[in-house]
């Protein structure tokens, strides 16, 4: 029993599942390509099962909060949960594609969605203000760079003097490329060297070890 | 003619855009209110569509007699395991097929385009050709070969080798910090660019300025 | 089919390096050490000063799933586990938000083990582990709201992010957390994350995290192996860029 | 509880200053147009041209991995790329690998003149199919596997276009818009252009081009607009005028604010140091 218990069989189930994704790209034999693709599709299916343990612990935590009357939330607790079986039962008993699902999407969901993702403008302003922690020669080439590379962004000042296009061009094509290479590769084997660590079973931390 | 859906769409779109910056004064009710709602409609959204594909990749294979995928479904209960005291230890078994696909899809995806091809397109560069083209070429080469160093973690730093991989690591650094700053410059258009778009939400469908 | 086997001797040569690096570290006595990374050595500090003012600690786990950005997520997990080890043995809260259901269950199991592990298991309490929806802004927007309202003393973003990262950085900031981020993908966004954070780690850095907290000989001799398979890349791009300019047949070759 | 006195000074720093100020960098431009001069850049003059001289008769396969958010930047390059495929006697084929992205192709179409192009012969919209890099691979090898049905729910067999089209090594280039980090450029690379040859153009946002420059130069990306304003830029060169050319003034004027932000933060920082 302990032996089915321990964390040897997660990790054989990983190194199998992994080495046929690797089979399947470097030997495409037609059996290995359909298991593979099998797989995959298991793969789909169980994350989506594993959005149930999601909802399952936004219900606990926010129920957690009503029952505790936790100040300042828990009424808002209330009104996710409410919301959140609400869009649900709509979206599976009446479809996407129905009118009031949409509306909530288009209004709701997409709107609060750009509106965050454009916070991110006033949070740059109060950053460049106050820029940097590394104060050096360091932080002026960034500074340096960073007001080139706007420059080439910015219509007017190109219209006023197109060297800054061509400066601008210049940094993305020559410095920034050759950092981004260096980056991208070691990067690359940084994880390959990760995936094959996971592969001999040294690093563990999915199983918690 | 009116259309009260649109209407009401664009109010209660307009009231959640500006609940969600007031946070950049302060954490208030109405953004705690917008981001709940939010935090709601995205996970019963996605959930929603969790129901959806596993009833098409899953449930319509398997009624069509695939009975392998039977296992997926026992494989899906098991991440429920880990409510049991004495049975949480299945829970591992999902997690790793999950584990074992993303780690196979990611050796794979990572040797080609980002190191074999970087690699040949670098080993391209002509470096005795014009004598613009081979200042690039050449300081491409410098600055590539630096940041690599950068990221060299376990030699020693001693001794006439050591200086000179010193002063790689250093130079490294400040090309670090120039393809952050040129990286951080180009972000912010990009930035910008969609809170512009807000910007026009707000002035001309809900205002309806310009 | 040229392609995919040059691909498969490459990833033959990383694996070779690696388990001669492993064997290597077992037999002999002294390896050695790896390079100082700031960032790994603030997480004590930032854990230190949460007790001290008895406000949480915050982990994210960042936007990777397990299907995808796995590397990155597993590394955001092998940080927790020194985390959560930390606040445990000190007695700090903490805070981890999960973006993808999957997940989740990874680090309840990382933050529980660790409790049981510091022999505090009654300190273990269900809401450490928040799911936060698997959208990326409503993620954002979620823990935005619990970094100020609970007001976060650190604040340790170390995994795969993206846009995302200035808006964590800089609501952290807002509270006066100490800042420790990371991650591997490249660009703009990581740029943000080092103006905004106290301390970060560039790309690879985060990869060799593990090594350099567990202090694990055969951890460390992976990292060796990285090392030695950049070496290779570079001899092999100065050996390649020399010949391709001087000989014919090889730009030829390269050419095609 | 006891409610703390908030009195103005609390409220005005120069934080909020800042932010008030980016908001009135983009929100007066919008309401009152100024109409700076927009010069045209090599990057967006080269996806024109390559647009310009694809083959007529060959299909295009334009693939869509924008999200909901980055539409905003999104809408005016992808839509103006798209009006020029239009323009063109090629035909087109749009596919989505994320789950946004179908709605915002249809919103496009929607928006722009589709002159005498007739869907289901000249152009077909193929939907969104879960998977992200998986479902590209899928794709890339059988088309027919991938999408049974078209994205209103039409069989293939019902589309004279989709007859010709068995794999990817059938389109004559593919166009890619994209935004979202799980799916983009590099599985396009990995199981599109490398396997079966076919060039690549990326419409990218600011943020992402940097990352795809290492693509460019090594010529795996054969051509990629940048941003908003690339879009812009490219509603100059095909006359038309859209979105992208209304933020133009908003962008130039929030971006001299940044600059001027930066340095002047700089000096300030700087002279505090300084001073005792």
């Amino acid at each position: 029993m302990s032996f089915i218990k321990s964390k040897t069989i997660p990790l054989v189930i990983t190194v199998i599942v992994a080495i046929f994704m690797l089979l399947e790209y470097y030997f495409p034999v037609p059996g290995i390509k359909s298991t593979a693709k099998t797989i995959r599709d298991w793969a789909v299916i169980i994350a989506a099962f594993a959005l149930g343990l999601g909802a399952a612990n936004l219900l606990r935590i926010h129920s957690l909060n009503i029952q505790r009357r936790t100040t300042g939330i828990w009424p808002f607790s209330i009104w996710l949960i409410f919301m959140l079986l609400l869009f649900f039962v709509v979206g599976v008993t009446l479809s996407i594609e129905h009118t009031a699902y949409k509306w909530i999407y288009q209004n709701g969901y997409l709107v609060l969605y750009a509106s965050v993702f454009s916070l991110i403008s006033f949070y740059v302003i109060t950053s460049f203000y106050r820029a940097m922690s590394i104060r050096s020669i360091e932080t002026s080439i960034l500074i340096v760079c960073a007001i080139f590379a706007m420059l080439k962004n910015t219509p007017a000042a190109v219209a006023f003097w197109p060297g800054f296009e061509t400066i601008g061009t210049w940094l993305l094509d020559v410095p920034n490329a050759s950092v981004h290479r260096a980056a991208i590769l070691t990067a690359a084997i940084g994880s390959i060297a990760l995936s094959i660590r996971v592969l001999m079973g040294r690093e563990r931390a999915q199983l918690a070890e | 003619m009116v259309d009260l859906a649109q209407i009401s769409g664009i109010w209660f779109g307009a009231a959640l855009n500006i609940f969600i910056w007031s946070l950049v004064f302060k954490e208030n009710r109405f953004y705690r209110f917008a981001e709940y709602t939010f935090i709601a409609l995205s996970a019963a959204h996605f959930s929603v569509l969790g129901v959806k594909s596993i009833l098409t990749i899953g449930w319509i294979p398997l009624s069509t007699g695939k009975i392998s995928y039977i296992i997926p479904f026992i494989f899906g209960f098991l991440l429920y395991t880990r409510f049991s005291e004495y049975w949480r230890w299945l829970s591992h078994w999902p997690i790793a097929i999950l584990v074992g696909v993303g780690i196979g899809l990611g050796i794979r995806g990572a040797i080609d385009i980002q190191i074999i091809k970087q690699i040949r397109a670098t080993m391209k560069l002509a470096v005795f050709a014009n004598p613009m083209e081979a200042f690039n070429n050449i300081l491409f080469v410098i600055m590539l070969i630096s940041v690599v160093s950068y990221f060299i973690f376990t030699f020693a730093q001693e001794g006439t080798l050591g200086k000179g991989y010193n002063y790689l690591y250093r130079l490294g650094r400040l090309a670090l910090m120039a393809g952050f700053g040129i990286a951080l410059g180009n972000t912010v258009a990009v930035r910008l660019a969609l809170f512009t778009s807000r910007w026009i939400f707000l002035i001309k469908d809900f205002l309806g300025i310009g | 089919m040229f392609q995919r086997i040059a691909e498969l001797i490459t990833l033959l040569i990383f694996g070779f390096v690696m388990f001669y690096e492993f064997n290597r570290a077992s037999s002999s006595a002294s390896m050695p050490s790896i390079r100082r990374l700031p960032a790994l050595d603030a997480i004590k500090e930032g854990v230190g000063r949460a007790v001290e003012m008895g406000r949480p600690v915050h982990h994210s786990m960042g936007q990777g799933q397990l299907t995808r950005n796995a590397e990155q997520t597993l590394v955001s997990a092998s940080v927790l586990e020194y985390v959560a080890g930390l606040t445990a043995s000190l007695g700090a809260d903490l805070i981890v938000t999960v973006r993808h259901p999957e997940v989740l269950p990874v680090a309840q199991e990382i933050v529980r083990e660790s409790y049981l592990g510091a022999g505090k298991p009654e300190a273990y309490e269900t809401k450490m582990v928040r799911y936060l929806s698997s959208t990326q802004w409503s993620y954002v927007a979620g823990v935005m709201g619990i970094m100020q309202r609970e007001k976060v003393a650190a604040n340790i973003l170390i995994g795969a992010f993206f846009a995302d990262c200035i808006l964590f950085a800089e609501a952290g900031s807002r509270v006066g957390a100490i800042q420790i981020g990371g991650t591997a993908g490249f660009g703009g966004n990581l740029a943000f994350l080092a103006v905004c954070c106290d301390y970060c780690l560039y790309g690879e850095e985060i990869y060799a995290a593990r090594a350099y907290l567990t202090k694990d000989v055969f951890q460390i001799g992976g990292i060796r192996a990285q090392d030695i398979c950049k070496l290779l890349m570079t001899g092999l791009i100065i050996v390649g860029l020399l010949l391709y300019n001087y000989s014919d047949w090889l730009y030829v070759l390269l050419s095609m | 509880m006891t409610k703390k006195e908030t009195t103005l000074k609390d409220w005005i720093n120069v934080t909020v200053i800042l932010q008030i100020l980016i908001c009135l960098a983009v929100a007066i431009p919008i309401a009152v147009p100024i109409g700076l001069p927009v010069p045209i850049t090599e990057y967006t003059r080269n996806v024109y041209n390559i647009v310009e001289s694809i083959e007529p008769g060959s299909v295009v396969l334009f693939t869509n991995e924008v999200s909901a958010g980055g539409w905003g930047e999104m809408a005016s390059p992808t839509t103006a790329v798209m009006q020029h495929l239009f323009k063109r006697p090629v035909k087109i084929v749009f596919v989505e690998f994320f789950e946004d992205s179908p709605i915002l192709t249809e919103m496009a179409l929607d928006k722009i003149d589709k002159g005498d192009k007739v869907y289901g012969v000249d152009y077909v919209h193929l939907g969104f199919v879960p998977g992200y890099g998986t479902a590209v691979a899928m794709f890339a090898k059988s088309v027919w596997t991938a999408f049974p049905v078209d994205y209103h729910g039409t069989p293939l067999e019902e589309l004279p276009l989709m007859a010709d089209i068995e794999d990817a090594s059938d389109f004559e280039i593919q166009i890619e818009a994209q935004t979202v980090p799980a799916v983009g450029p590099v599985d396009m690379l990995q199981h599109i252009h490398s396997p079966y040859e076919v060039p690549f153009v990326v419409i990218a946002t600011a943020v992402a081009a940097p990352g795809h420059m290492a693509y460019v130069e090594s010529g795996d990306i054969s051509g990629i607009t940048i941003g908003v304003k690339g879009g812009a830029e490219y509603e100059i060169l095909i006359k038309r005028l859209g979105a992208g050319a209304a933020t133009m003034d908003a962008m130039s004027i929030s971006h001299l604010l940044l600059i001027i932000v930066l340095i002047v933060g700089n000096i300030i920082y700087f002279t505090k140091r300084r001073g005792p």
